[in-house]
Parts: structure tokens; C-alpha cells; sequence
């Protein structure tokens, strides 16, 4: 019987090791898989790159990861949340490296990593410094960048409900890196709140079909003071 | 400081150029000033680049969902009609041109268009966000800023000293100032805030600035 | 109040004209707005082209606009259903110009006609003569084919349920080209067989979100004999 | 005709290197056949390119929904734990290399494992539907196909004098007469079918056969 639930965080992280690509879904707290960060950070993993649409905020997550000195380089977005001391010392004395795509490209990028295309060829960023190093092709008389597709080791996600199979189904907003992620990565791991026998999700409901998924840890959902 | 508007009424005055049915998305800072001012009534739909269409206002404390939050991070609602969506269909929906309305903030707009809102110069670690995208992507980009900076220099320039976030794309200026549409040849005053003449706002303006017919310099 | 629902087929094909393209969604019979090719068949519009997987079987559907002569062009996947006399005649005696990409690429190129990207990067038809003429860019060491994106005047939709904002839901296979065709066109039409009122569509259950639809038309379901 | 194998008895061998938890896709014709021979206890999940994860078989007629249909417009069924999705999304699955296998039908396959299935030579209105994604997506491509045509000549070849789908993708050539794979240096025979000589098998094949270990030419 097909079973991608795994009994723990522990072995959720299983094989993901030093210098490797891994993606962390989530927009802020929304769809942010913590505790498979915590269990990324328990392993002891170092000189990882990080593709997120955030670089950690506070002291933990993505923070603590870089607080901890496990993380080369970031791929991201938007590294200037408000309490983002961690990746902005870090980048300031140069341990980190950055590398900064907008937003809807990166997400465009993901995809096309998770889908087979070769890059995408987006308006945005021309003309900017965003698009500095990039080449640009011209097609029926309009410029476009080429953008890299991007795939990863690991993607870390964070779903609502997922089935057996690895069928996820997000909480409202939380969606956000955390579909198009689960999508380009060699080993998907996606924490949940609720398992599902199989059958149980309706196939109209599933966001994330199981083929992209291959292990699902139950997470009970942290209840904020 | 009786002359010109508050951030509020700039977004009040913003609000009256927006219509029943209107996709509009809503940068972060100033702009989200409209979110407080709206009512189901108005038939606007905010679009938050993370993944909502349909977004409300913020909730009472204790309602707070943390799968349920804007752009800019902070807790929303969603309103009857809404739908949620991950990173790469949202923007779809900016790149695309399915987005009536853009209301970005902004360092700088030139008298091209082009828009300076994500970097400082020399600033070591910007974030861009969704900016770039929003702002190549929705069919109207309209920027809410003040008209001057803390020191008195102009927002409105001839060209961006500031690092682009996209060339040619703003179609009109909310300042607490005046109302400014950017046309083919440069800066249109559409409308001064109580306080201001036009003289006035021009001198605050680092570009010619063109004034509606029959009012004078 | 904001309703996009219409009253008749007749009003949500109003605007459709000579000459536009059209895309039309559906796998066979599955997710094919019948009802909508009919209106726009009354409507008496010409020198169409369609966008399509299929280009008309039998006698109904694209192939009644072909048998029709409304149409000079298809763009699809697989015009070689198994009674497909319509669109082979008319290819034939030269009245139908054929344009033929791969169902994985047409589905791409709608969706980054719809997402404002300037094309596709897909390694799908090199070495074959589905990429005859068509540009081939090398990223990275290895070879793609760039694919133009596709875009329409309208897109004729058929979906399960909508709310009057437009918000979709698609029953089981129904979806195939469906949402992505209601992505890409200037106005999008939906025919579904039932309407619900704003709210009634739990979010996380919509398939195709309001903005991208222009009109909601209902349809009863067709009973087959 | 009680050599070989029939269209039922290949969708069987093939079905024995299947393993349960592996995706496959199933093209139109031959290895449709396989269809019909799952049971759920096998684990193995159909993916339909029009949008399903988790086919099943045939409906009774009297269960017939018009929006359960496979690649080939057949109706079909959904099992526990399937999923719909949209044409993008479905041929991400197969381009980005997410479906474990793909059975398709051949005119003919070349010793470099180039693939012709989707026109014949000179045919002036042909069909591509899936077949190149497929093709070039799947991590391993398997053919089902009689070995021979209606005229006796081979269809593995040394070149495809058919139009190609994909060039260099097949791993392996399931027949009426034998089972083959495509290896870097050609084709080599796997296994004969009852009644056939791993040398008639050769003889039908118009390319090189290297033969297993200790079976002679």
C-alpha cells in the first residue's frame, strides 16, 4: 500500500545534506513550514542555498538556519522584512550570498523548474538593474529577459490537509511558493495538519496532486498565544 | 500644516478614481490606507500579490488568522467572493493585464513614467518583492507618495536618481500636494490639494509640469 | 453590484466578430462549451480562428463552424479525432490553414499568453519537424525550442459552477484547457450549468478566480439519450 | 498463429516491470490494454494527460460521466486518491520528468531509441495530441508494438523513415515477439516470446540485436 507519511520530522528531513539546493514555501508566517526547518537545523546540514520568497526574519526559520552559519547562499525576493538582521549581517560580511529575483519571477521560475521548460521570458525587470547579467531576447519586435528556471534537492512545504498518496490541500493564503515548489524539487516534503486516508480528499479539492510529493509529516498546528 | 491632504485623503482622492468592479492591487505602506476606507458597497476587488483576490480589511485581534495576510504581512480578511490562488497564477494575473489598478508607493517617479520604489542608492541589501512585476504588469499604475522628501526635494523628477523598478509605467501621481497624471510629454497637474496653487505645485515639481487648461502659471 | 452572469447565449457571445480568434475549451466532449459554439455559429461571425486541443468531430461544436465556412485558421493539438471529415475537408481543399503544436506546448503557450510572458522555452519537438521554423535557443548547454504565446479576443469556457463574480469551479476532467484558455483572452465567456450567489464558492475551491472572466452564462446540462 | 505474444499477454509483461507506487501514462491504442488489466492492489497510479491522476477502468455503461474520459475520449473512472487538474499543470507532470514510465504505440522505433508515432510519411493531416511531451518527459519510455507490419517489414530500425516525435528516448521495445532495450550501443534483446529463437527475432529486427549473455546468435 502506497503510504508517503513518514512517523517523524526527523526522518521527513532524511537525506537532505550539506550543500544542497532546498526550497522553503511560505510568505511571511503564512505556509511557512517551521518545524521542518527546525528538523533542517537539528540535522546539522551546512552550506545549503536556501529559494524562498523571503530570507528569515527574527530568529527563526530561515533565520536560525543562517544564524547558525548553515546557509551559502539565498535566493529570494524580499530580504528586508523587518527583523531581518540575520541575512542582512550575514550578507554584510559576506557569508551569505544573495541573489535577488521579483517576486512573480521567481515564482515563474520555480514553476518552469517543476514543469521542464528551459527558462521564462518575463517584461519585468528590463530596464532595471534587476535585469543586470541577464540576456535579453527579442521576439515579434518585444524585449524580454530570459529568467533560469530553478530546481531544487528539497522542498520543504507546508499544507493543510494531504492524504497518503501525498494529495495536499492549502489554507486559504497559505498556498503562496508552497504549489509551485512542491513541483521542482528531487524530494518534496510537505507537514501537514491533517492526514487523510486516501479517498478522503475530493480530486476537484486537491491543489497539490501526490506525484509531486513524496513524504507528508503531521504536524500538530501550533497554537499562538 | 492646514494646507494639502493627509494620507487619508490622498487615499480618499484616490478612491474616487476607482469604479464598481475594479481589480486593483495595493503596495505596501501608504496605499494600504484604502483598505481601510473601503465598503462592499464600492464593488472593489484588492488583489494581494500572495495569493488573494477578494482581500478585506484587518480583523479584531482575536480573529487574526495567520493563513490569512496581505502583502505586507500584515492579517486580513476575505470578503464574499474571494478566491486564493499560489505565487505563479497571481502573477499571472499581473503580468497578464488583468489587473485594472495598481497603487504603488514610491521614492521617485520620473516625467517618463518610470518608477524608483524599491532601493535607496547604494542601499547593500534592497528587497524588490512584487513590485517589479505589479508595476510592468497592471494596466494602470497610479503611485500614492508625498510630494516632497523630509528634505524637501522633489519626488517628481526629470529623471530617477533612484534604481528603477520598472520604465515607463506610471500613469498618475497622488501627492499630498496634487493630482498629476504622466502623459507622452511629461507631467499634467489634474488637481491641487486645498492650500496649494499651481505655482506652488510646480516649484515643488523637478520637471516641467503642465497645467490644465485655463488655469494659469 | 457586480454580477458578470448573462441573460442568454445570444448576449454572452455579443461583441465576437469576423476575423477574431477564439479560443474554445474541451478534450472531446469533455469541458466543450457546445452551447457557446452554437451561439457564435448564430451569430454568423467569420474568417475565425479557433484555438482548440481538437478541431471539431462529427458534425457539431468547431466542426459545425468549419462545415459552415467560419473558419480560416486552427491552432490545436490533434485534429485527428475519429470522424473528423469537417476539419479534413476543409484542409484539404485549401479553405482551413492548420497550425499544429504539441498538447503539452499549446497548453503552455495560452497559459503564458494569459500570464503576459513572452513565450516558451520547451525542449518538446527538437529533432522533429514539429520545429520547423521555429527558433531554438541554447541555455545552460542544452537546446529549446521558443514557442510563441498565445492569446485571444475570446475564450469560450465551460465550466461546473460560478458565483456572478466569475469565480469557476470544473467538474472532474472538465478543467483541461478551460482555465488556462480563460486566462488569455480579452473576454472570456463561461457557460456552467449552475450559478451561485458571492460567497456561496468557498475560496479555496475556486479553479478559475473572477478576474479572469467577463461573462457567466447558464446552460442546463444536456441529458444524453 | 500460437507463436508469440498477444496484445493482452504484452500489456502483462509489461505490466510485470511495473512496481506499485509508480506513475505511468498510458498512450492511445495498445498499451490501453493495461488499463484493463490493473487491480487496485498493484499501486500503480494512471495519469491521463487531459487532466486526471488515479484512472480506472471502464464504467458500466449505465455509469458513463462525460467528465471522466481518457487521452483517447474513452470513458473512464477515477480510484481513491485521484486528482484533476488543467492541461498546463498535467504536461508539468510529464516534461518535468514526474511520471516514473510512459507506455506508448510506435510505427517505429530507431536503434538510438528515436521515437515515430504520430504521422505516417506524407500523411497531410496528422494529429501530435501528447505524444512529443510525453516523449520527451517521461523518465523512462517504453513502446508497445507488433514487431512487424502488416508487410512483414521491421519497425525497429536502424533509421525512422517515419516522422519522429522524439529522437533518443525509448528504453525499451515491448513486441508481440520479444522484449528489447535501447542501449547506448543499440538494441539487445531482453527476452524472447514463446515460440521465437532469439536469431528469428533478429531476422524481424532491422537493426543489430546484440543477444543476452549465453544465448547464441
Amino acid at each position: 500500500m502506497i503510504d508517503k507519511t513518514v512517523p517523524s520530522l526527523e526522518v521527513a528531513v532524511q537525506g537532505l545534506e550539506d550543500g544542497m539546493v532546498v526550497m522553503v514555501g511560505g510568505f511571511g508566517d503564512s505556509g511557512t513550514p517551521h518545524e521542518l526547518l527546525n528538523a533542517v537545523l537539528g540535522r546539522g546540514c551546512k552550506d545549503l542555498t536556501i529559494v524562498s520568497n523571503n530570507a528569515g526574519d527574527g530568529d527563526r526559520g530561515i533565520a536560525a538556519l543562517i544564524l547558525h552559519h548553515r546557509v551559502r547562499k539565498v535566493i529570494c525576493s524580499f530580504p528586508t522584512t523587518a527583523h531581518n538582521y540575520a541575512v542582512r549581517e550575514a550578507v554584510e560580511r559576506g557569508e551569505v550570498e544573495l541573489e535577488l529575483r521579483p517576486q512573480g519571477t521567481l515564482a515563474e521560475c520555480i514553476r518552469a523548474g517543476g514543469a521542464g521548460l528551459g527558462g521564462v521570458l518575463t517584461p519585468t525587470g528590463l530596464g532595471t538593474e534587476l535585469a543586470e547579467g541577464k540576456p535579453v531576447i527579442e521576439l515579434d519586435g518585444r524585449q524580454y529577459l530570459v529568467e533560469r528556471p530553478l530546481r531544487a534537492d528539497f522542498a520543504l512545504v507546508r499544507g493543510w490537509r494531504a492524504d497518503r498518496w501525498g494529495n495536499v490541500v492549502y489554507r486559504y493564503a497559505q498556498q503562496n511558493f508552497n504549489p509551485l515548489m512542491a513541483m521542482a524539487a528531487r524530494c518534496t516534503v510537505v507537514q501537514v495538519d491533517h492526514v487523510h486516508e486516501v479517498g478522503e480528499i475530493d480530486p476537484m479539492q486537491v491543489h497539490t496532486p501526490g506525484i509531486f510529493v513524496d513524504r507528508v509529516v503531521r504536524v500538530e498546528r501550533e497554537v499562538r498565544a | 500644516m492646514s494646507r494639502g491632504w493627509s494620507e487619508t485623503e490622498i487615499a480618499r482622492r484616490v478612491l474616487a478614481d476607482l469604479w464598481e468592479g475594479a481589480y486593483v492591487n495595493l503596495g505596501i505602506g501608504m496605499p494600504l490606507r484604502l483598505n481601510e476606507l473601503l465598503t462592499p458597497e464600492m464593488g472593489i476587488i484588492l488583489h494581494s500579490e500572495n495569493g488573494i483576490l477578494g482581500m478585506g480589511p484587518a480583523p479584531p485581534p482575536d480573529r487574526r488568522d495567520d493563513d490569512i495576510v496581505d502583502a505586507g504581512k500584515a492579517h486580513v480578511t476575505l470578503i464574499p467572493g474571494a478566491s486564493v490562488f499560489h505565487s505563479a497564477d497571481s502573477f499571472a494575473m499581473l503580468r497578464g493585464g488583468h489587473l485594472d489598478v495598481a497603487v504603488l508607493g514610491a521614492y521617485q517617479v520620473s516625467m517618463r513614467g518610470d518608477l524608483a520604489n524599491w532601493k535607496r542608492p547604494g542601499q547593500r541589501l534592497a528587497g524588490v518583492g512584487g513590485a517589479a512585476d505589479i508595476s510592468v504588469g497592471a494596466r494602470r499604475v497610479w503611485v500614492m507618495m508625498r510630494h516632497l522628501t523630509r528634505d524637501g526635494e522633489p519626488r517628481l523628477v526629470r529623471e530617477c536618481t533612484f534604481p528603477l523598478t520598472a520604465s515607463r509605467v506610471v500613469k498618475r501621481v497622488y501627492t499630498d500636494m496634487a493630482v498629476i497624471e504622466v502623459t507622452e510629454h511629461g507631467f499634467r497637474l489634474l488637481e491641487t490639494a486645498p492650500g496649494y496653487t499651481a505655482a506652488e505645485v510646480a516649484a515643488a515639481t523637478g520637471a516641467p509640469l503642465a497645467l490644465p487648461e485655463g488655469v494659469g502659471g
